[in-house]
């Protein structure tokens, strides 16, 4: 188990270098003449208007809201999942239980209309 | 393993520490549930480590990490929707700002 | 143990060797022996990804009825070397108010996240990086990690349409995660593991694909919506927030933007191959493992084919039926096929009828699903058609 | 010092750098990140434990949604809140010595309790946690009541936070 992560951690150190190495490269033998016209933000290549902060839906957040919930949601089936073919069936049915409750919340947001985008 | 447990539970502790400065010395709202957040993983290193280093065959102290996952979870979603809702109403997210209940 | 039933091993062994005969502890060798596979793997992925490049121009070229890259080499096959020097040697553009660091960061992360994958990839029976219990999640893992770079890139952009390009594709990954990790539970229930090399070894009888076809769908949906390719490419759309999440990105950054999207196409192509397509497994050629290596690329460089056939073919979606075809349809079809394997499984898994039982319920759920959708599409139909009738006269129907 | 000590102070001194930078940094997007990396080291502290799934738990849930769920938050209450003037109370420096109390209190009760600088016990043999965590979950004598109250918790809240984020002025 342990062998499996300190992989894992080992894969993470090279994944990051390998990346940083042709950045490195590039720093070294790119050119680098800064001047105020270059560095403006680009956006779509006109002059930019107004403020890089525009104000966001809120509709975004609720979207998060309910995926936050599934993903927990998610987390405790896993176990499930793996475990009912050794337990008996009521596990299974525990389990839709679980499932069940949660989509009353997924039914509950769709009938308050919060899964429409306005 | 060659860590004491003794390790975990220090750096939990400063952990803990750490998030409930967070919460007590934030104005922003946002800011101190990140703080809680902070504190909330203290307590799951705790359940871990005390999982893993007295009775690794009993799964207690992961079912009860789990449980705190969804805790943290409905905390965050319920906390920012309101700080979001307080926010639609007020054009504030500082905490002392918010005391229409005060009285 | 010889090279051709075990190459990984057999090299290892004969290194190990070489090192203990330069007095280097066991433990120490190992991790380098570690290193050195990890090395080895990752390289091969990155010279994959170098190939895809070319393999996606010239595709796309053949559906646009062009030539594509035919210049450099034969086929034009060293044009993507090409590609990489100039954007090496490129400046490096930071535009003015970008968070710097914040800015580095997030192209690095975004291939990190790719390459993270392939360690839990099994190329063939003995050639994988490791074999993770976790591996299902693990998956998942690696796209939340790329969901954040790619809010980390758009942010600090300091660019609306990149920031808007970051929220767009935040939006698709969170809702198409949902679907997409139902239909990893799937595979999950049918053979009790989390792990991929164990749910690959489990397919050498049957592939899951044919256990649970719906379930293959869903997952090939949702991995091309998290994949953010058309039609689900609403975080680049070029005409309406000019790039995306990577605008203000130059030279060797916004070229590990791109080259994260190939591979991580890729390997989700080879996902799909081995949850749902039996991976290295094929008519019993597995048993040499190099040959295995070989199917395995050839059916992820299939799915690969597939995921650029649909982005080249389907004109992008629109961000509201992007969500509701995620929320209303198939999250929803999904936990009911969750529900119903998790029961069928159950009670058919120590009989003969497995196969057969699992395969005709995802057949009647799939036809139940269209019978909805036919009575529902009419029913709007019939709104549009009479859009002045009276109340009460509605009510009949 | 083994190898598996310098692993375990790397990743406390990730955690706690991380995590002192969340509670002071002003830019609130910046404390996000640093909240990510914080939770990122507590992940590898689990990987270390031999909890694997709740190191992968802890990336999904808390790197890929708490804090984008985080990341959202901030941006959307963004407008008013352009970094003006310092982010902590006047009387931070009151919370800092009742944390640096609580830490000390705590610390004072951990080493004067016996038995805890134990090592780890030992893992039985072939032990298989995940399946053991399914079937603690489902079980009538373990834990099938917290099973399901998390799933109604989980609704709760989802009802809550829709009905508060749907309410108009």
């Amino acid at each position: 188990m342990q062998n499996a992560w300190l992989y894992i951690g080992l894969f993470l150190i090279i994944g990051i270098i390998v990346p940083v190495a042709p950045l490195l490269i590039s720093w070294l033998v790119a050119p680098k003449k800064p001047n105020p016209i270059k560095q403006s933000t680009y956006e779509c290549g006109i002059e930019t208007v107004g403020d890089s902060w525009v104000q966001f839906k809120a509709q975004y957040y609720i979207f998060a809201l309910v995926f936050l919930v599934f993903d927990v949601e998610t987390v405790f089936l896993f176990p499930w999942a793996l475990a009912i073919n050794k337990l008996p069936l009521y596990t299974v049915l525990e389990g839709i239980l679980f499932i069940l409750i949660l989509v009353a919340g997924l039914v509950y947001a769709w009938r308050k209309g919060m899964l429409e985008w306005m | 393993m060659s860590i004491p447990l003794s390790w975990y539970l220090i750096l939990s502790a400063a952990l803990f520490s750490i998030g409930l400065f967070g919460v007590l010395a934030r104005k922003n709202a946002i800011a101190i549930l990140l703080g809680v957040e902070l504190m909330l993983n203290a307590v799951n290193v705790n359940l871990v480590a005390f999982w893993r280093y007295l009775e690794p065959a009993k799964m207690a102290g992961q079912v009860f990490a789990i449980i705190v996952f969804a805790v943290a979870a409905a905390e965050v979603a319920v906390g920012l929707a309101l700080i979001i809702s307080v926010y639609r109403r007020r054009k504030t997210v500082i905490a002392d700002e918010i005391d229409l209940m005060k009285w | 143990m010889t090279f051709w039933s075990d190459p990984v091993n057999f090299i290892a062994a004969w290194l190990r060797g070489i090192l203990a005969g330069w007095g280097m502890g066991a433990a120490l060798a190992n991790i380098l022996l570690a290193l050195s596979g990890i090395i080895v793997l990752v390289v091969f992925a990155l010279v994959l990804d170098i190939f895809l490049v070319w393999v996606e121009r010239k595709v796309v070229a053949r559906f646009q009825d062009r030539l594509g890259p035919n210049r450099i080499g034969p086929f034009g096959i060293f044009q993507p070397f090409a590609d990489i020097i100039k954007l090496i040697i490129k400046e490096d553009i930071t535009p003015e108010g970008a968070d710097k660091v914040v800015y580095n960061i997030a192209p690095v992360l975004a291939a990190t996240a790719v390459i993270l994958l392939w360690a839990i990839l099994p190329l063939a029976s003995t050639i994988y990086g490791v074999d993770l219990n976790v591996a299902l999640l693990y998956l998942v893992a690696t796209g939340a990690l790329g969901a954040l770079a790619i809010i980390m890139g758009g942010w600090a952009s300091n660019n609306k349409y990149a920031l808007l390009g970051a929220f767009r594709m935040v939006a698709i990954m969170v809702s198409y995660e949902v679907p997409m990790v139902v239909a990893l539970l799937i595979p999950a229930v049918i053979t009790g593991t989390m792990s991929v090399k164990g749910i690959t070894e489990f397919q050498s009888g049957v592939w899951i694909v044919i256990l649970s076809p719906l379930a293959a769908v869903i997952f090939i949906i949702s991995a091309i919506a998290e994949l953010g390719r058309a039609p689900f490419d609403l975080n680049e759309a070029e005409s309406e927030i000019v790039a995306g999440f990577n605008i203000e990105y130059t030279g060797m950054k916004f070229g590990w933007f791109y080259a994260s999207e190939l591979l991580h196409s890729f390997t989700f192509g080879g996902f799909i191959a081995v949850l749902f397509f039996g991976g290295y497994n094929f008519f019993g050629l597995e048993k040499y493992p190099l040959l295995g290596v070989v199917i395995f690329l050839a059916k992820a460089l299939f799915f690969y084919w597939v995921i650029m056939w649909v982005k080249y073919s389907m004109p992008r979606i629109r961000i509201d039926h992007m969500l509701a075809f995620s929320w209303k349809f198939l999250t929803p079809l999904s936990l009911a096929l969750l529900i119903i394997t998790a029961v069928v499984d159950k009670f058919l898994a120590p009989t003969n009828f497995y196969m057969l039982g699992m395969f005709l319920t995802n057949v009647v759920i799939a036809w139940l699903t269209i019978e909805i959708l036919r009575a529902y599409g009419k029913r709007q139909r019939k709104a549009e058609e009479t859009p002045v009738q009276p109340v009460a006269e509605a009510a009949h129907h | 010092m083994t190898p598996v000590q310098i692993i375990f102070l790397l990743c406390a001194a990730l955690i706690l750098a991380s995590a002192l930078m969340v509670v002071t940094t002003r830019n609130l997007i910046h404390a996000a990140l640093w909240l990510v990396a914080a939770l990122f080291g507590v992940a590898m502290l689990y990987a270390i434990l031999d909890a694997g799934f709740l190191a992968v738990v802890q990336v999904v849930v808390y790197i890929g949604a708490i804090a984008i769920l985080f990341i959202f938050a901030v941006m959307l209450t963004r407008r008013e809140m352009r970094d003006r003037g310092p982010q902590l109370r006047k009387d931070w420096w009151l919370a800092a010595l009742l944390s640096l109390l609580v830490f000390a209190g705590l610390a004072f009760l951990l080493v004067t309790q016996p038995g805890v600088n134990r090592s780890a016990a030992v893992m039985p043999e072939g032990l298989d946690t995940l399946g053991k965590l399914g079937a603690a979950l489902v079980s009538p004598d373990a834990y099938v009541l917290p099973f399901e109250v998390a799933s109604v918790l989980l609704l709760a809240a989802l009802i809550g936070a829709v009905y508060v984020a749907a309410s108009k002025k």
